[in-house]
């Protein structure tokens, strides 16, 4: 079955995909039991391509995103499978290349902006110290490139900023230097985890619209993780739906959101509140997510499947393509 | 920024204010003439009246208060009860000699604290954490005067290397840096380092465990920065809250070696006050614990100020 | 250069102006050895009891009409550490210093350390540049013991320090055979060789002794050695076989001085019944106590030595006995069922006390073979001490029968008259358990007033038997005074005194 | 979802209820053996002295000046004798007595009184916080050490006195972290919630702000206790709180002092004493903050 | 089947009748001292609530909506008596709270209950659910076994079997379950007025659903008035009958749900309409609708406080505050341009003016 995806450069159609992560697992050891936070996990993403993954809390979204910069604790984790960013085998890199590859090959973009900055460090100083980190560049040509991306990233009074510290800065002041700081090396990946689940509504949508021109502007490739399907909307060419550990639909943006087939999504969509329902009831998805220490056989959704049969509970069901780029794993639809 | 100084600076007059009553007081507690001190038992009562208008002893408490601050403020602390000699100096002449204890003990108990705290911390969970952590423990639960003798028992009595008491061969005014006054700091200083040693790597092992887990760190290593540039973002964000339990930890030694001191018969502040204690020397008794209180009081303004300076999170409006 | 290196038990060190504080210790580092009293110590013997001898007074004599006017003529030719001259005037200045509170040099310290030791001082003046004449308040055949506390200091360097007494500490100026050259409280004093001291046959052998103050013998006895020290006072009992091996000298001699239990003899005192203070001084193991204390005590049967004059000829020998104790206290109605309750005020330490909490526990274990039950109340020396003269029947004394404090006796006051003698009941005197006993009085009174020496010895040997008879105390030990010494310092000669002579030390190199 | 109330369904019996906090807590310090360990040992000398006069072997007051600084294994004297020929093993046993008392004692005393007044400052916050809080400043002026050794000295020596200057000292750093708790709890949300269904401010205290504050505090205490140990023998070293001959591990050290030349490893046990409790309350202390600060 | 009992109460305790407000707020306002200052200097004021008229309806549901800082949980906490207002009058049924001859804050306690945000945070962790919902009736004199029914009842009632869950404490929940009891320890004291703030965002959207469907099924059953607070326009227009949209501590704009969706008067409203991303891939949004962010209420501007925001702004507006006027029926808002918004003639504020690109 095809995986890939279609993008708007079709000269980038011809190259072999920036990310190809194949069987991923990832379990947590902690000191009572054992959390299967990703459960086989197969992705491709194309250059230029933004792709969403969608999911709700504890689905492995995060998970999965940092293990794209191997950045889970080593002791505790366990992964299995393979990740390739840009033809480089992240699983398998040495220390030395993994620091060459973060912030350069791939870098990221975090929930919190103010947790993710060093308190003590002024803004500049940090966006600096990773242009010197990897261009090798002196302190000061360091925080030329930071003014630089500042303005990038349209952030008001740029210099001024540059010598703030991180609790100066409002939320989506600091978001936007949160992603001048992940552009400061022109990365080929930017991966973005809730990027603006913390912020409001107004400051959200700025955001959405400076990383779209900004992905457009500079050819990237975007991973971008949320459970917001309006956010998803805005932002992605594709969207990957995931639930306890698993990618169970993805699709392109159009197909997912205007035919759903996994039940699951389905359920997402039914059960968002909008107008248009007034008065009457949600359609909402009984019951909880499982515990991902005892995930059940078969589809983790089928105890939550208002269409579950015993076919579900068997085994974990293939992905099954409705359209070129299009599946989901769901035994209900035709193989 | 100016104000929260001048704030914090203003904050310690009340401050010592209320030590110095508190330390006025203090005697003042205590059951007993003060003029057992002064004079030998068997001196008859007409002389006894005597020493005790020579000392004024015989005005009313807080008439005695009043005087007792307005010279203190002047910087004379009165006489000693026990020898006559001016309090000040007295104290002064110790306070150094603590002092100079004080930093040694420092100077090993910091330089362990923060090298353990550290490879604690970043190997939390390790066999190394946890022998680290056992020593720490160990470090802060021991009785320094028990160590102290201990070590007294091993190099002294038993090995015969290092002296058990005193401040050297000569007086602790001609201290210098020499062997033969060094190896008498030697015990005194390794016994008072073992609380601070302790303290400071329980402290920074758990700011650099915590600092660790946060995500910051995660992001700095996303970045790409090698581990060492890492730990330098640690280092700075450790470092205000390691500088504020060293200050008071040093604070602490000063006033706390007063056990090492008299096992070890260092001429300090502590042998000062075990002396005035049982001389019931009220007069050194007050001013001793009157300069200590208010070194602490000060180190702690400093320790504030610095850290203030340090952390950029901290409130200087 | 030879160096002597002494630990004193004191921990700070002592009065350097004039009148030391620190107790004996005081007068014995840095009394005698930067000054002279009129008359001195005679401390050039270990065989007999030290008896007293011209310093600055070459001769005195008691007035023959008068016997409460003393003449003394003072010695020529001496001169104060900084040249000054001893004279009459010298002599006046001092006095002054410590009895006239106007005269600009008294020093409320030093008149506190030694106008206490001088009780009969009445009066005092100059009759020519080198005689003075003393009156005394009643007729005091003991006035001369009295005088060897007070010391001469130099009025000149006084003068020359703008009359500034702390000044003068630290640069103090007498007429001994050494001279302070440095101090640094509570750490050290340095004294070195006075070389126009009056007396040729007492000038130092050593150029410098260092004094070093050590309160905790532990302290002490490793300062010892590990060599920082060359002598140490009164080492820890337990340590003396270690130290004896390690090649260390100990010396000791009987001195002047004895532990006892004072009696109270308050109305419910147990002791008011002769038999049970009998019983008492026979139930003691004496010997026991010896072993327990590594040899370092003499066995007390009185509040002297029977070798000494004033020990007179008592028929009560008091010697360990339980059964005739046993025997004593049944007469009294006392027995295993019904024994004779007893507390007595203890210290934890202090000067002189020996090992206290040690030796209470022995001769409580011992009491207790007999049917006298001990119970203690246990203080620090810094409260025992003010106690003594607050007397039985203060409240600090927390209704004892007796008290524990050891003492030196130099002369018949200090001796027996300060304890004995009814008019010194508390707050007078010493006269803790108000003893009042005519035929004591008498035969004191009559001591003070007899200037012939024979006579008085008798009159006190007497008095002194009455009183071992009595069984008027319970007498334990007398103390020896050990001191450790590293086998390099030779030439000392430990006099049966509370001071001693540094002068003949020498260091062996 | 059914809206229906089966009246029969909610008078149901229940099954076993969960464990509740307390018991998780010790559940999860059962598991850690550290503090196991500790616990058991401190448990042991606890036993030992409360059940001394049975267990020791020998009279601690019983002198006997023939066997005087008996080295350890000594016929008789299984830990050797002390400077006046008292069974050491004895005496550590009676010892045990005082030395916890003076040691626990104050940390109690201060627990109650500190939390006190840390609980109602916090509590009310505000100008009567204030004043309290700089009250309490002013005792922070002075090391721990200091302020006990200063309280004692000036109080006079004894066991009273070394136990009221104690308490004095951990006073204000309990008040404090009581004070600093309880603000935090009272700022928290259910409180917030308690008073808007309307309870008084004694029922909030009792029924939500008692429960989620002493623990904190509680395990504050018990690292103090280590401390408390240390300075409460400390100052029976000085000779400032247990009065000879009474057998006190401090004590026992300081007359011990110069038998360092005799029997110097007589002479450390009552220090290796004071040592192991002090380790073992800090380790528990240390196992209970772990395991009281699990995230729930 | 006996909830006619919790009916029947509410029927005895209203007062005016229909027509009559539950609650009536007016000129409520909080204004938060920072003691930064001192020395001479004016302490900073954070103007969380300030001068907020509103009433609510008896049996509707009143949303309230606005930017992070707007005051929202503040007029919640006043509203509870929990935080003490500077200035301001409630009435609650015709009943003054607070005040002689009115009700008092307690008896109005009972009748007016609270849902926090953080479902975790509200529960005491050391209460079992069950004790946690029998708290508020022990409070108010219900003795234990009965307060414990009603705790067991009320549970099951928001799909929590009573069995299962009576013994358990909140660590041993999910957020949805948390949630749930939170509701019930709201409704055990049978309150009329349920203030629920933010008290449906920190769920999943999946459960969310399930708790909005849960609300609706209790406020139908119990004839419960909702106040709805939250950041989330979608739910808020899901559930509510009107919709008050707050800015810096001011209402903006109040009035029918449907008829300010669809036409906003305010130009605060507008953007934030707009700011919604769309569900329709071929209609994205193409330009924010605001830029910056919602400044702190510390410092506020002259004048109306959207100035510095606002597309539409004229300078007029930087001289008063506009007042809320009606704009239609049931509809008020509270600015001077409302009706060139309500027509639809919003320029957007174009971004350059932040910075070159
Ligand atoms: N370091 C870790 N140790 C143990 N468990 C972990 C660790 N990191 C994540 N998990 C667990 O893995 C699961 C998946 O977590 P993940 O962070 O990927 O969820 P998510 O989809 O990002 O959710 P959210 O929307 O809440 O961020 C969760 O159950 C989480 O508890
Ligand atoms: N106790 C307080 N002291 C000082 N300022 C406060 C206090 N409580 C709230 N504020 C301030 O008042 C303003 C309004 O706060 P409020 O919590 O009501 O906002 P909100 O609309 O609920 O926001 P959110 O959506 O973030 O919950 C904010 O700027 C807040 O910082
Ligand atoms: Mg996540
Ligand atoms: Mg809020």
């Amino acid at each position: 079955m095809s995986l890939a995806a279609a993008t708007s450069d079709p000269a980038a159609a011809s190259q072999p995909p920036l990310v190809e992560i194949s069987d991923l697992t990832v379990h947590f050891r902690t000191p009572t039991r054992q959390v299967h936070a990703v459960n086989g996990v197969d992705l491709s993403l194309e250059r230029g391509e933004v792709l969403t993954i969608l999911g709700e809390s504890g689905s492995g979204k995060s998970v999965t995103l940092r293990t794209l910069m191997r950045l889970l604790p080593e002791r505790r984790s366990q992964i299995s499978g393979r990740v390739s960013v840009d033809g480089q085998d992240v699983l398998a890199m040495s220390q030395r290349q993994l620091t060459r590859f973060r912030g350069r090959t791939a870098s990221m973009i975090f929930q919190e902006p103010m947790l993710a900055f060093d308190p003590v460090y002024t803004i500049g100083e940090q966006i600096a110290e990773t242009v010197c980190r990897h261009e090798g560049v002196s302190r000061r040509e360091g925080l030329a490139r930071a003014l630089e991306l500042f303005e990038l990233v349209r952030i008001p009074s740029a210099q001024r900023r540059l010598a703030n510290y991180p609790h100066e800065l409002s939320g989506g002041m600091s978001q936007r230097a949160m992603i001048a700081l992940a552009l400061s090396c022109r990365p080929k990946l930017l991966l973005a985890d809730e990027p603006t689940t913390a912020l409001d509504a107004t400051v959200q949508i700025q955001i959405l619209l400076l990383l779209r021109d900004l992905q457009r502007e500079l050819g990237m490739s975007v991973i971008f993780v949320t459970h917001d399907m309006g956010v998803a909307n805005e932002i992605s060419d594709r969207i990957a739906v995931m639930y306890a550990g698993r990618i169970v639909e993805s699709g392109r943006v159009e197909e997912l959101i205007g035919a759903p087939q996994h039940p699951y999504t389905q359920g997402l969509m039914a059960s968002r509140a909008s107008g248009a329902q007034r008065g009457q009831r949600l359609e909402a998805i009984p019951g909880a997510p499982p515990d991902l220490a005892e995930l059940p056989q078969g589809c983790a959704f089928a105890p939550r499947c208002p269409q579950a049969s015993d076919e579900c509970l068997a085994a974990v069901p293939a992905a099954r393509g409705l359209s070129d780029i299009h599946w989901a794993a769901c035994c209900r639809l035709p193989a | 920024m100016p104000i929260y100084f001048l704030k914090r600076v203003l904050y310690v007059i009340p401050i010592a204010l209320a030590v110095s009553f508190f330390c006025f007081s203090l005697v003042h507690l205590s059951p007993g003439d003060p003029m057992d001190a002064v004079v030998s038992p068997d001196a008859p009562s007409e002389v006894v009246a005597m020493v005790q208008r020579a000392y004024g002893f015989d005005r009313p408490l807080p008439e005695q208060y009043g005087r007792w601050v307005l010279r203190a403020v002047q910087g004379d602390l009165g006489l000693s009860a026990a020898n006559g000699r001016a309090v000040t100096a007295e104290v002064f002449s110790a306070l150094k000699n603590t002092l100079l204890l004080a930093f040694a003990a420092s100077l090993i108990g910091f330089t362990l604290g923060c090298v353990f705290g550290t490879l604690a911390g970043y190997f939390q969970g390790s066999l190394l954490d946890r022998l680290v952590t056992g020593i720490a423990v160990g470090g802060v639960s021991v009785p320094h005067y028990w160590l102290g003798m201990l070590l007294v028992i091993i190099f002294s009595v038993e090995l015969n290397w290092l002296p058990s008491s005193g401040a050297g061969p000569g007086s602790s005014s001609d201290w210098n840096v020499e062997w033969a006054y060094l190896r008498h700091l030697i015990l005194p200083a390794v016994t008072l380092s073992v609380i601070p040693m302790g303290v400071v790597t329980r402290t920074v092992r758990a700011m650099v465990a915590d600092i660790l887990a946060h995500e910051f760190v995660e992001a700095l290593r996303a970045k790409g920065l090698a581990e060492r540039q890492v730990f330098r973002h640690v280092v700075k964000n450790v470092a205000p809250t390691a500088l504020a339990v060293m200050g008071l930890q040093l604070g602490y030694l000063l006033g706390g070696s007063i056990l090492v001191e008299t096992v070890f018969s260092w001429p300090g502040t502590g042998l000062l006050l075990n002396n005035a204690i049982f001389q019931r020397d009220l007069p050194i008794l007050q001013g001793t614990i009157l300069v200590l209180a208010l070194f602490f009081v000060m180190l702690n303004l400093i320790v504030d100020l610095a850290q203030a300076r340090l952390d950029p999170r901290i409130q200087r409006g | 250069e030879q160096t002597l290196r002494i630990a004193m038990t004191a921990s700070d060190i002592p009065l350097t102006t004039g009148q030391p504080d620190s107790g004996f210790e005081g007068y014995r580092f840095v009394g005698y050895t930067i000054y002279d009293a009129l008359i001195n110590w005679d401390m050039s013997s270990a065989d007999e009891v030290s008896g007293l001898t011209p310093g600055l007074a070459e001769s005195w004599e008691v007035d023959e009409d008068d016997q409460q006017v003393w003449h003394f003529h003072l010695r020529e030719g001496v001169t104060f550490h900084d040249g000054s001259d001893w004279n009459a005037d010298a002599a006046i200045w001092n006095l002054d210093k410590v009895y006239d509170e106007d005269s600009p040099q008294f020093d409320a310290r030093q008149a506190g350390n030694v106008r206490g030791r001088i009780p009969s001082m009445d009066g005092y003046e100059k009759v020519d540049d080198y005689t003075i004449s003393f009156t005394t308040s009643e007729p005091d055949a003991w006035f001369p013991y009295q005088l060897t506390f007070l010391l001469f200091s130099s009025p000149a360097q006084w003068e020359a320090l703008d009359g500034d007494w702390d000044e003068f500490a630290r640069q103090p100026s007498g007429t001994g055979p050494f001279k302070l050259t440095r101090l640094v409280p509570r750490e050290r004093a340095v004294l070195e060789p006075f070389a126009d001291y009056w007396d040729a046959d007492r000038v130092p052998q050593v150029d410098r002794v260092e004094l070093l103050p050590m309160p905790e013998s532990s302290s002490r006895t490793s300062a010892l050695l590990s060599d920082q020290v060359d002598w140490i006072e009164s080492p820890a009992a337990d340590a003396i076989a270690r130290m004896e091996s390690q090649g260390m000298t100990i010396t000791s001699n009987p001195y002047p001085h004895t532990w006892p239990y004072q009696f109270s003899m308050l109305e419910g005192s147990p002791w008011r019944d002769i038999n049970v203070r009998k019983a008492a001084n026979l139930a003691v193991d004496r010997e026991g106590l010896e072993t327990l204390l590594g040899g370092l005590m003499v066995p007390a049967v009185g509040t002297v030595n029977p070798d000494h004059p004033w020990f007179g000829e008592p028929e009560f020998e008091i010697s360990y006995d339980p059964d005739e104790a046993r025997r004593l206290l049944a007469e009294s109605g006392y027995g295993p069922d019904n024994p004779v309750e007893i507390k007595v005020l203890i210290s934890t330490s202090g000067s002189g006390q020996m090992q206290p909490l040690a030796m209470n526990e022995y001769i409580q274990q011992t009491f207790s073979e007999v049917g006298i039950e001990l119970e203690f109340e246990v203080m620090d020396w810094e409260s025992l001490f003010p106690n003594w003269r607050r007397g039985a029947d203060h409240e600090t004394s927390l209704d004892a029968h007796a008290t524990n404090i050891t003492f030196g006796w130099l002369d018949p006051f200090a001796a027996f008259y300060r304890f004995m003698h009814s008019s010194m009941a508390p707050p007078n005197g010493f006269n803790w358990g108000y003893m009042d006993d005519p035929e004591y009085d008498r035969l004191l009174d009559e001591a003070k007033v007899t200037f012939d020496q024979e006579a008085q010895d008798a009159l006190l040997a007497e008095f002194h038997a009455r009183m071992v008879d009595d069984a008027a105390w319970l007498w334990v030990a007398h103390d020896v005074g050990p001191r450790a010494m590293n086998p390099r310092v030779q030439g000392f000669v430990q006099a049966q005194n509370w001071f001693q002579d540094l002068t003949p030390v020498y260091i062996e190199e | 979802m059914s809206l229906t109330l089966d009246g029969a369904q909610a008078d149901a019996p229940v099954p076993a209820p969960v464990q509740g906090y307390w018991g998780a807590v010790f559940g999860r310090l059962r598991r850690d053996p550290v503090a196991l360990v500790s616990g058991i040992v401190l448990l042991m000398i606890l036993l030992a002295a409360l059940f001394a006069p049975w267990l020791a072997p020998a009279s601690p007051f019983q002198t006997s000046m023939l066997n005087r600084l008996q080295p350890i294994g000594s016929p008789g004297y299984p830990l050797g004798s002390d400077e006046l020929g008292r069974d050491v093993l004895s005496r550590l046993i009676h010892g045990a007595r005082l030395s916890l008392l003076i040691g626990v004692m104050p940390v109690i005393n201060a627990f109650v009184i500190g939390s006190a007044i840390g609980i109602v400052a916090g509590f009310v916050g505000g100008r009567t916080n204030s004043v309290i809080m700089r009250v309490i400043d002013v005792f922070y002026a002075f090391p721990a050490v200091l302020l006990a050794v200063a309280l004692a000295g000036a109080l006079g020596a004894g066991l009273v006195n070394s136990l009221l200057s104690l308490t004095i000292v951990f006073i204000p750093p309990i008040a404090r972290v009581a004070e600093s708790v309880t603000t935090q709890v009272r700022s928290v949300d259910y409180i917030e919630a308690a008073r808007a269904s309307g309870a008084r401010s004694l029922t909030i205290i009792r029924r939500h702000v008692l429960g989620n504050v002493l623990g904190p505090i509680f395990v504050y205490a018990t690292s103090l206790i280590s401390v408390s140990m240390i300075l409460a023998s400390g100052l029976s070293f000085l000779g400032l709180g247990a009065r000879p001959p009474m057998p006190e591990w401090g004590l026992m050290l300081n007359t011990m002092r110069d038998a360092i030349y005799v029997n110097p490893w007589v002479a450390v046990l009552p220090g290796m004493m004071i040592f192991t409790v002090s380790i073992c309350f800090n380790m528990l202390s240390d196992g209970l903050r772990s395991a009281m600060d699990v995230k729930l | 089947m006996n909830n006619s009992l919790s009916l029947s109460r509410h029927d005895a305790l209203d007062r005016g009748g229909k027509a009559q407000p539950l609650l009536r707020v007016r000129g409520l306002q909080k204004h938060f001292t920072i003691t930064r200052g001192g020395m001479g200097r004016q302490a900073k004021r954070v103007h969380a609530v300030d001068g907020v008229d509103f009433d609510v309806y008896k049996g509707e549901t009143l949303g309230i909506v606005g930017e992070s800082g707007c005051g929202k949980s503040t007029t919640a906490r006043l509203l509870m008596h929990l935080l003490a207002a500077d200035h301001g009058e409630m009435v609650f049924d015709g009943d003054p709270i607070g005040q002689r001859g009115g009700i008092s804050v307690r008896g109005m306690r009972r009748q007016v209950q609270m849902v926090f945000q953080n479902s975790y945070a509200s529960l005491n962790p050391r209460m079992s659910v069950e004790d946690s919902i029998a708290f508020g009736p022990q409070v108010h004199g219900v003795n234990r076994r009965e307060s414990r029914q009603r705790a067991r009842r009320l549970l099951d009632q928001v799909g929590l079997s009573s069995r299962l869950f009576a013994h358990r404490y909140p660590h041993e929940l999910s957020g949805g379950q948390r949630q749930r009891v939170n509701i019930a320890r709201a409704l055990a004291l049978e309150p009329r007025l349920l203030i629920l703030d933010e008290a449906v965002s920190a769920l999943d959207k999946s459960v969310e659903a399930q708790v909005l469907n849960l609300l609706m099924d209790l406020k139908q059953e119990y004839g419960l008035t909702y106040l709805f607070i939250s950041h989330d326009l979608n739910v808020v227009r899901y559930i509510s009958d009107r919709v008050m949209v707050m800015y810096l501590g001011k209402v903006a704009e109040m009035g029918e749900v449907e008829a300010l969706y669809r036409a906003p008067a305010h130009p605060y409203t507008r953007a934030l309409l707009s700011a919604m991303p769309s569900m329709n891939p071929d209609q994205r949004t193409q330009q924010a609708p605001l830029v910056g962010d919602p400044p702190n209420p510390i410092d506020l501007p002259p004048g109306c406080r959207f100035c510095p925001r606002c597309p539409m702004v004229e300078d007029a507006c930087r001289d008063a505050e506009p007042a809320l006027e009606a704009c239609g029926t049931a509809h008020q808002v509270a600015c001077r341009r409302a009706d060139e918004v309500m027509a639809g003639a919003v320029p957007v504020k174009r971004i350059s003016e932040e910075s070159p690109t």
